[in-house]
């Protein structure tokens, strides 16, 4: 059974919300009534709950099987975290409420920023980002505005060609010139390249750290010094946090910014695409620069910095990133998340993560070149398309790993590898199942090495077939609306 | 650890396949100086699930929240009533631990519920196209005069002194680093808000206008004239929705000629949260929609001519364009659109509009009782369920005094713009669906108790 | 990918519970502390998160679709009452708190009681009985203790041949001889039959109503009548009363006791097989006979009338049938259900399940033979095989419906008709997916008809094809055991 | 009307398709005398969620939780920690909204975590086999002398006098109907059960003795020679349990020989729930399996070869043997048995030893802290996380007076036994691994205030 658009089979008088009866008396609307029919079908809930539950089968999920998206880091997500984000003292109250009323939820804002800043051996945190990008951003605006504030003008950012798309976009979103820095042939940042571009102009070098290829970059500390002695600052890109966190304080590496994804981190769900939260840890040198609003514990409780109190404890913030206070809901689950752990246990967090990596990078390269495989890898193992028969590429595998009943690697990222393959496992991956896919992109890459041209079909055992994008791009429909009549009766 | 199925028989067989012999060999890139040999120090070790569970209790126990007692807070977050099977719904593993959909053929589920928000928004909105999502309302609204500056090629920006103050500090801070220039402005306590001052100020410069409906005041104008002023001069309207449940009773932006129409969803499925996540709500029209930030689902077919979605017009997006993208944005706030959305799906028309109509009478109610009491003045002559009055004296530490009564009584205009002496007086009500003639009563009373 | 046994994949030393750590002193076990090994594999949580989560959708259910089985009632449940089940003043209060620290919930049991005893037009109800059939146990439990404490003991129950296998089931079981009252070719019970049979023997006649050929018995009052001149009692099996519930009081047609089934009336889920609940509703003349414990309403709160107390207000009570009060969680769901649908929903809820049904009977009667249809039916349709090719059966067409979409109806019950299909659409199904069902049957029924061979193989397309039922009873294999090396070395 | 789907456009053109004019048309066989043209009187009409949801939130905050306080109840029913995943998997519509397996091809789901939980019981029990659940464990213990009876052809049951007296209420109401004659009696406040009388009253009429384990004062008695006694006479041992987590610690009843072993099954899984809906655990030996009651799932294969799960000796069962069935029971747990069965998963054999060792410990705590309050007086030499203390005077008003103070301190036998004088002062408390040293402090200050 093909699942019908809520637009086929709702209509605009169903409703499966009763509301109490009885006429509804006068109106301060003004003459701005809505008059036209707005065309939102209803339906019951019985049909409402089947359609999405219907709809819901047609997804892969963590809950179903391992989730290799290198770079992504899908891992299980903890229903006790949904338990307690839904604690009515957490979930019903309100971001403006008088801040004696909300002790408990300043509280473990604070807790929260203790612990993260100590994870990351850095001076202070602000919250306030909205997702990972959004947290890239906080810490390039305070590095601009720290710049600023020395009357510093400087207009490049430094970014590897590695790095996430997000790195140059923010970059770029908060005025700067970007230029690349090329890798070496080991998969790393070229430390001789920064040094011989590090200058008066360069504001920002932006480096991630596992990088992207799923590497240590052993240079970070060296690099971070010639950065500073340049006068410029360091921004870690923090989403492999997860590879090193209990074992690596980036602080200790001369970190000024980094952010932090805590659903890659600290196992907020994933969601179909958020939301996403990306608190940004700053250095002593950044931290006067940091955004409004920000949670202080006093002796009388906890206070809420907000614009009002700013001048006095926080002249030099460059100002407000969101609407509120950030995602709630989020701090929550990873606040439980990582109390579950702990300090020994998110240690563990890392060493497992980086042994499941391996694993998987010593079980395939007999079959997969591995460009950067000759010493360990961290949380992710890449590999490149060499070997693959012509006319079959690094897609043609990935979808047909979707009928073996996984989720395809990340593809062609980082950009520095032809037709790469990028396999994060997590440490939320048992040993079986990781056998278990190891043994199916086996038998996978050997049918594309021997040339299976069946494989450019796949999926075929999925919801959709391969679906035309080329179309969709072509001529965008974006929304539904009504067939047409002649359509209608083809 | 309950959360990581590695058993040490696991590790040590696992590390000898690796050719290690122990975890730290995986770690020799780390230099030396920032290896840590032991668990980081002043940090508290691994907790039950029963422990933590205690621990959260007890600080959630700490704040008064709003089903505690008679509540009427506002200004850019609502409390409604969010039916049970909404949370049932997100809560299936299939919703919640999902990645974005990138594979389509095993994603369709995500995408033809963003395809239907998608629809959803753009027809509450009156635009034509609406996107995926965006992290919250005050992101969404400086995304939109990014965009409008991307499609007039022009770098000022009017925003209506009746836009939330939080939306126009994001877009003061912004602005501070793209070099956009905004024009912004404090409101008086008026019963309309000042149209004709906003529209002399549009010049050959001006890429939108940004206008709040309703307004931070809970004030409803017609943004037709505003509309033919910006178009008159080539730049854009550009609504901002704080409460959607307001267009089940009022016309929509885009029925009065806006171009972009941006909003907080939170009202519908998501709840208060403190604040977050919420979710961005971003509609403009068909000819603009290359210009559009954010992810967008699209229709298409697959190899057997099958109906089926994909996330579409991704050039525009970071992973492909990198530092040409329309916007730095990787995320959208997905699980909370599909809140939004299967909360609308269970409203329908007929659903929002009763919701609404309860809504704007509760409001009316109370504002009847809360002006019977003296020394308190209505300031709007109109409003949808949220409306602003005067105080004799200031309201901050009338709110807090009421608070401690259990009575969450409103937001005081002096919590949201204090240094503007003129305004703290003002307190901003917002009545629900929820609210009950006795929290009124509770409200009227603990206000003249305060008062007196 | 097949989903494993937690035998085969947990192991005795794992756990997904972490306690508190530290050494745990002393010991008053006496000599019996346990030294063997257990055998409990345990799995990490995401582990078992994803083990139950693919277990689970191996299952059809209704929030997938429509389950059409006939005198099975599957019909939605709403969400609202798994919400309000779970409060903790109901979900964590134990039963032998002191009554008046737990006075919102005897008066939440009061309430559904008093709706209970309003709906069916009776004059008690006991509340405690665990499910529908040990409902029925308590109602002819209380029969006998009526008949006892008038010296009088009859030995005989007359059942109609079209009941629930429960009722002689539960007949026997509290030491009666069963007879069997056969029906009239319309599919009802013969009245003039029970009159012949009437006489000082019989003790009881437990009539279903409506029936299960979904056909409300027409003579049922003057059967009551009969029943109660010949000094016995009408036991009305309440399996069905969702067909008539706001609409027909069965106090008003001379009931003497009644058990509901609040899942099929009143939308508790069915859990893949319970919990259940029934509740029974007693005529005056029972009343007395009731079982412990109950709850009643006093000047000063909600008493719980348990067996200390019974002498004084009821000492006829035939006794106590289980350790607690009931099936609270199922009385806080049902009582949400009536009340979100009040005395005017509840009476829509009954005219639509007739309308569904109807619908159906009229929209396949074309191509199945319906035996009793010429007048409308109540909740359900019931048709024949006759008119089936040979060698097809309707087993085949039952299992055809699954690779349809469809969870099979009923089949080869009500034993009265031949190979029947007894389909119950219920309330809570839209039109357009009536249709769509409606379309399926027809499909399966036109290839039946023409002798497609191939619905013998069916389903095709479910998790499982038929599983051999004969080899499982034969040699019962009822738990795991660990493979034999033999075995394990194929 | 928010769950029915049929508009009213929808009904009448069913009802044009089946040829009636009006709905009433479809009623004409209910006699006149019973056709009601209105609604019910006396019944309130339907109500909006939010008002349900009032109603219910209010009657709910009238109770006193477990959780609000110091909490000793046990006797039958038992306060654990359930983790959050539980009841997240027991909420997901494929298990939640299934119907009872009968087509086992769409229903491997259910089927196969029966399977796991037949296994889990049988191996917990020290049973060979299990069944797949009954309605909770008074129910099971009564079935399972129904069985002793028709495996031996006896009519005489003798049950301990340490047997939870409303199971052993249950089965004298049972007996009455059935003809069984029951041998009960009323326990004594001495350190051990008294194994020797029960022994002594087995003859050659006995099917079966049936003996908790531990026993209602929390008592931990051998079985072994109970075992060795019934056998010699031919009858069968029924083992009863309570507190299926007391397995984690002590020997199971199996392995002293029990031949059929039942339970309840509430500690694991459940949740305290008022009293239920909870789960009967049923486990006995292979050669008894025919004549055990209620569903069995059990392994076989598919048209393919495939392995899989089926209801199975079903021809026990009402439906196919109608008067001839070894129980009327149609129902099982099913869900509840889920919700068992994952716990017990987590749990895994660690943590179950682990969470037993836990409750034991902090039982012990308990106990020394209430001895040290004169006047209060141990009865037990040995417990699990369950003993009996005798108070000076009458321990239903103290539980009472410390209901007061929010402590809900454990089971006066008053309660359970209301007749029986001698048992007055006594007092039942239970202890778990959530009990906390704050818990047992507040607990000893309370009594010694209430008995001062």
């Amino acid at each position: 059974l093909e699942e019908s658009l809520i637009f086929e089979i709702g209509s605009n008088d169903v409703t499966g919300v009763d509301f109490p009866e009885g006429d509804v008396v006068g109106s301060r609307l003004g003459d701005l009534s809505r008059t036209s029919p707005i065309g939102l079908p209803g339906l019951t809930e019985p049909e409402t709950v089947r359609h999405y539950t219907r709809l819901s089968r047609q997804n892969y999920a963590i809950d179903l099987g391992l989730f290799p998206l290198g770079s992504c880091t899908m891992k299980h997500n903890p229903r006790l975290n949904e338990r307690v984000a839904r604690l009515p003292g957490f979930a019903d109250i309100h971001p403006l409420q008088p801040v004696d009323s909300v002790q408990g939820a300043l509280g473990l804002i604070h807790e929260l920023a203790d612990w993260l800043v100590k994870l990351t051996g850095m001076n202070s945190v602000a919250m306030s980002p909205k997702a990972g990008a959004h947290g890239e951003l906080c810490g390039i605006l305070a590095i601009r505005a720290a710049l600023e504030a020395r009357g510093d003008a400087r207009q490049v950012v430094l970014v590897p060609e590695s790095a996430h798309g997000t790195n140059p976009a923010t970059a770029a979103f908060a005025g700067y010139k970007v230029e690349a820095i090329p890798a070496t042939k080991e998969g790393r940042v070229d430390l001789e390249k920064i040094r011989e571009r590090l200058g008066p102009d360069v504001a920002s070098v932006m480096i991630t750290n596992p990088n992207t290829c799923g590497l240590f970059e052993r240079d970070m500390k060296a690099i971070s010094d010639a950065v500073h002695e340049a006068g410029a600052f360091v921004y870690c890109d923090g989403a492999n946090f997860n590879a090193i966190v209990g074992r690596v304080r980036p602080g200790d590496l001369g970190v000024d910014a980094m952010h932090i994804n805590l659903h890659k981190t600290f196992s907020t769900p994933h969601g179909g695409g958020g939301p996403g939260s990306g608190p940004v840890v700053f250095s002593e040198a950044l931290t006067p620069f940091a955004p409004l609003p920000f949670v202080e514990k006093r002796d009388d409780g906890f206070h809420l910095v907000e614009e009002e109190t700013a001048d006095e404890h926080h002249a030099h913030s460059f100002g407000r990133m969101v609407a509120f206070h950030g995602q709630m809901g989020m701090f929550t689950r990873a606040l439980s998340y990582i109390m579950s752990h702990g300090a020994d246990g998110l240690r563990q967090v890392a060493e497992d993560a980086v042994l499941n990596a391996n694993y998987i990078l010593r079980s395939l390269d007999d079959v997969l070149h591995a460009p950067f495989g000759k010493g360990p890898c961290m949380h992710e193992a890449l590999f490149g398309d060499a070997g693959i028969a012509e006319g079959l590429s690094t897609l043609d595998i990935a979808k047909a790993l979707i009928d073996e009943g996984f989720h395809p690697m990340t593809m062609y990222f980082p950009l520095v590898v032809h037709g790469a393959m990028l396999i994060e496992p997590t440490e939320t991956e048992s040993r079986a199942d990781l056998d278990q896919f190891i043994g199916a992109v086996r038998s996978v890459v050997e049918r594309a090495k021997a040339g299976d041209e069946r494989l450019k079909g796949a999926p075929y055992y999925a919801p959709r077939r391969r679906l035309d994008e080329t179309q969709a791009a072509r001529k965008p429909v974006l929304v539904w609306n009504e067939p047409e009549p002649a359509a209608a009766a083809e | 650890m309950r959360y990581l199925p590695l058993t040490n028989d696991d590790r040590q067989a696992m590390l000898a396949k690796v050719g290690a012999s122990t975890i730290d060999d995986l770690f020799v890139d780390v230099p030396e100086i920032a290896r840590l040999n032991g668990t980081i120090p002043d940090l508290p070790m691994h907790a039950s699930e029963m422990a933590v569970e205690r621990h959260l209790s007890k600080l959630a126990a700490r704040n008064l929240t709003a089903g505690d007692g008679p509540f009427f807070l506002g200004c850019g977050a609502y409390k409604h009533h969010v039916p049970a099977s909404v949370d049932h719904i997100i809560q299936r593993g299939e919703f919640l631990t999902a990645y974005t959909p990138y594979q389509p053929e095993i994603a369709q589920g995500t995408l033809q519920m963003l395809f239907e928000f998608q629809t959803q928004v753009a027809r509450l909105f009156g635009t034509e196209v609406a996107n995926a999502s965006m992290y919250d309302g005050s992101t969404a609204c400086w995304e939109a005069v990014v965009m409008a500056g991307r499609v007039t090629r022009r770098k000022r920006a009017i925003l209506s002194s009746g836009l939330h103050p939080h939306y126009v500090s994001v877009a003061n801070t912004m602005a501070k680093f793209t070099g956009d220039t905004l024009v912004t402005g404090t409101p008086a306590l008026t019963a309309e808000p000042d149209t004709d001052a906003l529209i002399e100020q549009i010049d050959d410069d001006t890429s939108c206008l940004v206008v709040q409906y309703p307004d931070i005041l809970g004030r409803i104008g017609d943004m037709t004239k505003l509309a033919e002023a910006a178009h008159a001069k080539k730049a854009l309207l550009i609504a901002v929705v704080t409460e959607p449940v307001a267009l089940g009773a009022i016309k929509s932006p885009g029925e009065m000629g806006a171009d972009i129409v941006v909003g907080e969803g939170q009202s519908l499925g998501v709840g208060l949260q403190f604040g977050g996540p919420y979710v961005g709500l971003f509609g403009c029209s068909q000819k603009l929609v290359r210009q559009m930030p954010g992810r967008l689902a699209g229709e298409t077919v697959d190899a057997e001519g099958k109906r089926g979605y994909v996330l579409t017009l991704s050039t525009r997006e970071q992973h492909i364009r990198r530092e040409k993208a329309t916007s730095n944005i990787c995320t959208n706030s997905g699980l909370c659109a599909l809140a939004f959305s299967i909360h609308m799906t269970l409203l329908g028309e007929a659903g929002l509009r009763r919701m609404a109509a309860l809504s704007h009478a509760m409001a009316c109610r109370t504002a009847d009782a809360l002006t019977n009491i003296p020394g308190v003045e209505l300031v709007n002559d109109h409003f949808f369920n949220e409306f602003t009055v005067k105080l004799p004296g200031e309201a901050r530490p009338v709110v807090r005094a009421l608070a401690d009564k259990g009575i969450l009584a409103g937001v005081s205009l002096g919590r949201l713009y204090p240094a503007e002496g003129a305004l703290a007086n003002g307190l901003v009500v917002a009545a629900s669906e929820m609210t009950t003639q006795e929290d009124i009563t509770a409200l009227a009373q603990g206000l003249k108790e305060v008062l007196a």
